[in-house]
């Protein structure tokens, strides 16, 4: 059949879903951001911490509420973003979020993939002030 | 329920005028339990939609030659076949087809509210509304000044009657309300709600198009001002949606959309406008969907709308009854046993709703999750959204069981 | 027209495609020459049709199940193919599906003429508008105080641009004309026509029902800020127009129907909207009709635009001088010779124009009479009707050769 | 093949829309009245004269432009009117028409058939007080 369910599902995407890595807050993060899925109800917050340098993250944590594929993606992402030049996270899009996640998205469910990476790349954007926004929205066409 | 097996429909026989149901997503058959969203359409109204394309199909109305003769009286006539479906008596002249029911909600709105609404005014509306009525009263109320009031949703899923009774009031100009619930599949009390309507000088809108599709529907017994509903909801085509009004209230109205077909007289300065029910349909119309249309309103009625609709039912109460028996699983609307149209909604505790309709997906049982244009009534609910199993004229017991099985599948994964 | 044997039509073989051509009348095969009206539809659309309901049909947008996904899929991306369709770069973000070129028309005059215009505004039109957006705007600058001046039509049918020049001003607004004229079979300078209403920051709303379908259209050569055309006039299936917008006019309007799919956030007080080009696409969308009108595209283009052009220029020139030799038939619009799209309108002296449709439908012979939808333009050319043969790709010289006889026979009829 | 064509054209309509009877004005008619089909242009204008009593139609004529079968059917119309009553012309409905003009009418035609028989029942309608209209003009569900 074609993608989407329990291919959608593999062990570690619930593994994550169960076991949120990174989750909570951060007491002084450099900046957070909140971001939503409206039509899903999917809502994601982050707490970014960068270096001295501005240059790189340093650490991450997250706290949100919906669907097993928008807060696996999160709480992978958190982990990823450790380390990460914060140049890399800008230059990221859907592909490495799939192919993070290590599963094909169906197109109705990249929403909810991509959310956790919109909310920290508008976050940085914000916080180095390339944007004016309060909240992310995803958006139908990502 | 009590029915003799006489009385029950002939699901098997049925099934074959729906090629669609015998799609196989990885070995498995679809299971369509996604009906009010759309339901499926049956081989005599696909031909009946081939055949126009390849024998009939012309510009109606004022075409001289034989095509356009042969167009013109199919056009016309299925306004009156789509009359007489939902008890119309003015015939054609109280029949509009529009887009989708969206549309005819928009039409009124625009047509009636855009032109005699004033910051005096209140809408009344349910808790319930679907966002085709909600959104469009919303907004037409925002550029009048008029003012929405919601009926209040209790508990149980069903309308707070005593404070329908209050809120409709002598400002109270239009109430417009969802006949049965897409969300609840509540059936709402709509011809009462037109009494009380009726007792305040207000107009009441209905809509139909959860109720059109599903069960015996007579626009005059409701005594409504105004209802809708939509082709693909009823074994129709996209595309069509119907509008129908009271005579006298069409021919007050001032149109809505201009251009051709639907003026009399044109001149550099100004126009005069068609007769009903052409001056609501502008430019050249949905031909082939109307046409079609007539052809699912002949199917229905030959299985019988009363069976159709105690065939939903029948299935809705087995899928209420298999899911509260779980414990895990909170269902929304009316209890089992209580009147319902053919839908359940609900959530499984652990699983987000999406994530369930994507899992369910890999046994090939096609549901639909999300918030199905009831946002307002789901933040009520106080979740984002839910997953909905709906039933017609062909699912079967035995779907409603690989449902559950599914469910169950995603308990596991989830666990 | 002097071109190479190889650059016309397979007619033979494109007729194979539309079993209607096949259709006889008391033993006469059909000569369909209502193509403006209607075109017919081949094959390979009335078989994308079929299939949809046979193996895809569900609703779009939010179905997370496999039928809806496949729904979905094919029906975003039929926008985009519409796009590429008349070259707008911004694809689907650019292109709205609507019910028909009327209610494109009555999208923007909605959205974007209720909202903006006012007394100090203009709107200019040209006298051979159709009625899709003459009335429109006509009934909007009512409603806005708004004023509409008519870009005048010179004795040889064509506009005259001296007059353009001088009543668009930088009171313009809005300049909407129409691209082919459906009754005069003109071609307007449309291009020149967005120059001159630029220069005066005036948008300009091309009226493309006559063009796109019979000649290769590209929205940005013309730099066109809408362009509204039917599906159901180029080999597609009624139910279905298209609205181009530039994308940045879209993103700044107000939406125009309100409903589900349309929206993003609702609650009882207020919504928010939705992306392009979902804002304005409210409820169940024409999901099959817009799948379809992609398969008309490819259809037409594997035939090719440039080459449908010229066939029915042939055509239409063949029909004007055949015409002409006779003494008594007045012809409107441009003279043998000119460019013109492929229709002819015309009126013999001593026979009603309805009368001689009827006659000719003895023959089998479709031709449209009336006022086509353009009757200040016929009151200008002091006629009530007019009869009008036009053409598409199925059509063959012997088919003209058909009318010009069932013409003579109407003659003698009443000599 | 269906109904329209030269079948609608026999010998009779087209020698009453050649050669029509009573054309033309009367001097002091009872009534006058003007009607039109506006999609077709079909105009007819009808002066009638009655009888003392104002139960019988002594005369007509009528003027007009349009389509040979609305023009056809005036002049026809305009015998069949001198010597009738005023009720039975009141009584008159569209199979009347297509039984006095001996050919079938095709639907998009009716219109112009019957658009004498709708202004000579208007005019009488107005004169005596029972209708209160300028024009009459043939509605599509006629
Ligand atoms: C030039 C022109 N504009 C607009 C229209 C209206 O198209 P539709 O009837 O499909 O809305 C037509 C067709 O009748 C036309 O020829
Ligand atoms: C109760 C109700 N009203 C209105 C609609 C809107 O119908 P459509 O999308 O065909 O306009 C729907 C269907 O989604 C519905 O269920």
């Amino acid at each position: 059949m074609g993608i989407g369910g329990s291919d959608m599902y593999r062990q570690q995407i619930l593994d994550h879903y169960k076991n949120p890595r990174n989750y909570g807050e951060i007491e002084d993060p450099t900046f957070t951001h909140i971001g939503e899925n409206p039509m899903c109800g999917d809502e994601i917050r982050m707490d970014v911490v960068l270096d001295e340098s501005e240059e790189t993250i340093e650490r991450v944590a997250f706290q949100g509420d919906g669907c097993a594929i928008s807060q696996a993606s999160a709480s992978m992402l958190s982990q990823e973003l450790a380390g990460m030049a914060v140049e890399d996270l800008q230059a990221m899009d859907r592909d490495d979020i799939t192919d993070m996640l290590g599963v094909d998205i169906s197109p109705m469910r990249v929403k909810c993939a991509v959310l956790a990476e919109k909310v920290a790349q508008d976050g940085a954007e914000i916080y180095f002030g390339e944007k004016d926004i309060d909240r992310t929205t995803t958006e139908d066409d990502d | 329920m009590g029915h003799s097996e006489s009385e029950l429909l002939d699901v098997e026989r049925i099934r074959e005028d729906f090629p669609i149901l015998q799609r196989e997503f990885d070995g498995e058959q679809v299971v369509y339990l996604d009906n009010a969203a759309t339901t499926q359409t049956p081989e005599p109204v696909v031909e009946t939609i081939a055949d126009y394309y390849r024998t009939t199909n012309a510009n109606v109305h004022r075409g001289l030659h034989q095509l356009s003769q042969e167009a013109s009286v199919a056009y016309e006539n299925a306004h009156d076949r789509v009359a007489e479906f939902i008890g119309a008596s003015g015939e054609r002249e109280e029949i509009i087809f529009t887009k989708n029911t969206t549309e005819s909600e928009n039409l009124v709105a625009y047509a009636w509210g855009l032109n005699e609404l004033g910051p005096e005014d209140e809408v009344v509306l349910t808790e319930m509304e679907h966002h085709a009525s909600l959104v469009t009263w919303q907004q037409i109320a925002k550029k009048t000044g008029a003012t929405c009031r919601y009926i209040r949703v209790d508990e149980d899923g069903t309308l707070d009657m005593d404070h329908a009774r209050e809120i409709i009031t002598d400002d109270t100009a239009m109430v417009s309300v969802v006949h049965v619930s897409n969300t609840l599949g509540t059936v709402n009390p709509v011809s009462e709600l037109a009494d009380i309507a009726h007792d305040h000088d207000s107009y009441i809108f209905v809509d139909g198009a959860q109720s059109v599709p599903n069960r015996p529907v007579d626009v005059e017994e409701i005594d409504a001002d105004f209802l809708a509903f939509s082709g693909h909801k009823m074994a129709g085509p996209t595309g069509i949606g119907v509008l129908y009004g009271k005579k006298h209230l069409l021919e007050e109205m001032e149109p809505y959309l201009y251009g051709g077909e639907m003026i009399k007289k044109v001149t550099f300065e100004d126009a005069t406008w068609n007769d009903l029910p052409w001056k609501f349909e502008a430019g050249t119309p949905v031909i082939c969907q109307g046409i079609a249309l007539a052809e699912a309103c002949d199917y229905l009625d030959d299985i019988g709308m009363e069976r159709i609709q105690r065939h939903e039912e029948q299935l809705a109460q087995y899928a209420l009854e298999q899911l509260q028996d779980e414990g895990d699983v909170d269902i929304y609307g009316p209890a089992a046993g209580t009147e319902r149209g053919g839908l359940v909604a609900f959530n499984l505790e652990s699983v987000h709703a999406h994530d369930l309709s994507s899992i369910l997906n890999d046994s090939a049982v096609a549901i639909r999750a999300g918030d199905h244009c009831t946002q307002p009534l789901h933040d009520k609910m106080g979740v984002p959204a839910s997953a909905r199993a709906s039933f017609y004229i062909y699912n079967t017991k035995e779907e409603v069981d690989k449902l559950v099985d599914a469910i169950d599948d995603a308990r596991q994964l989830f666990a």
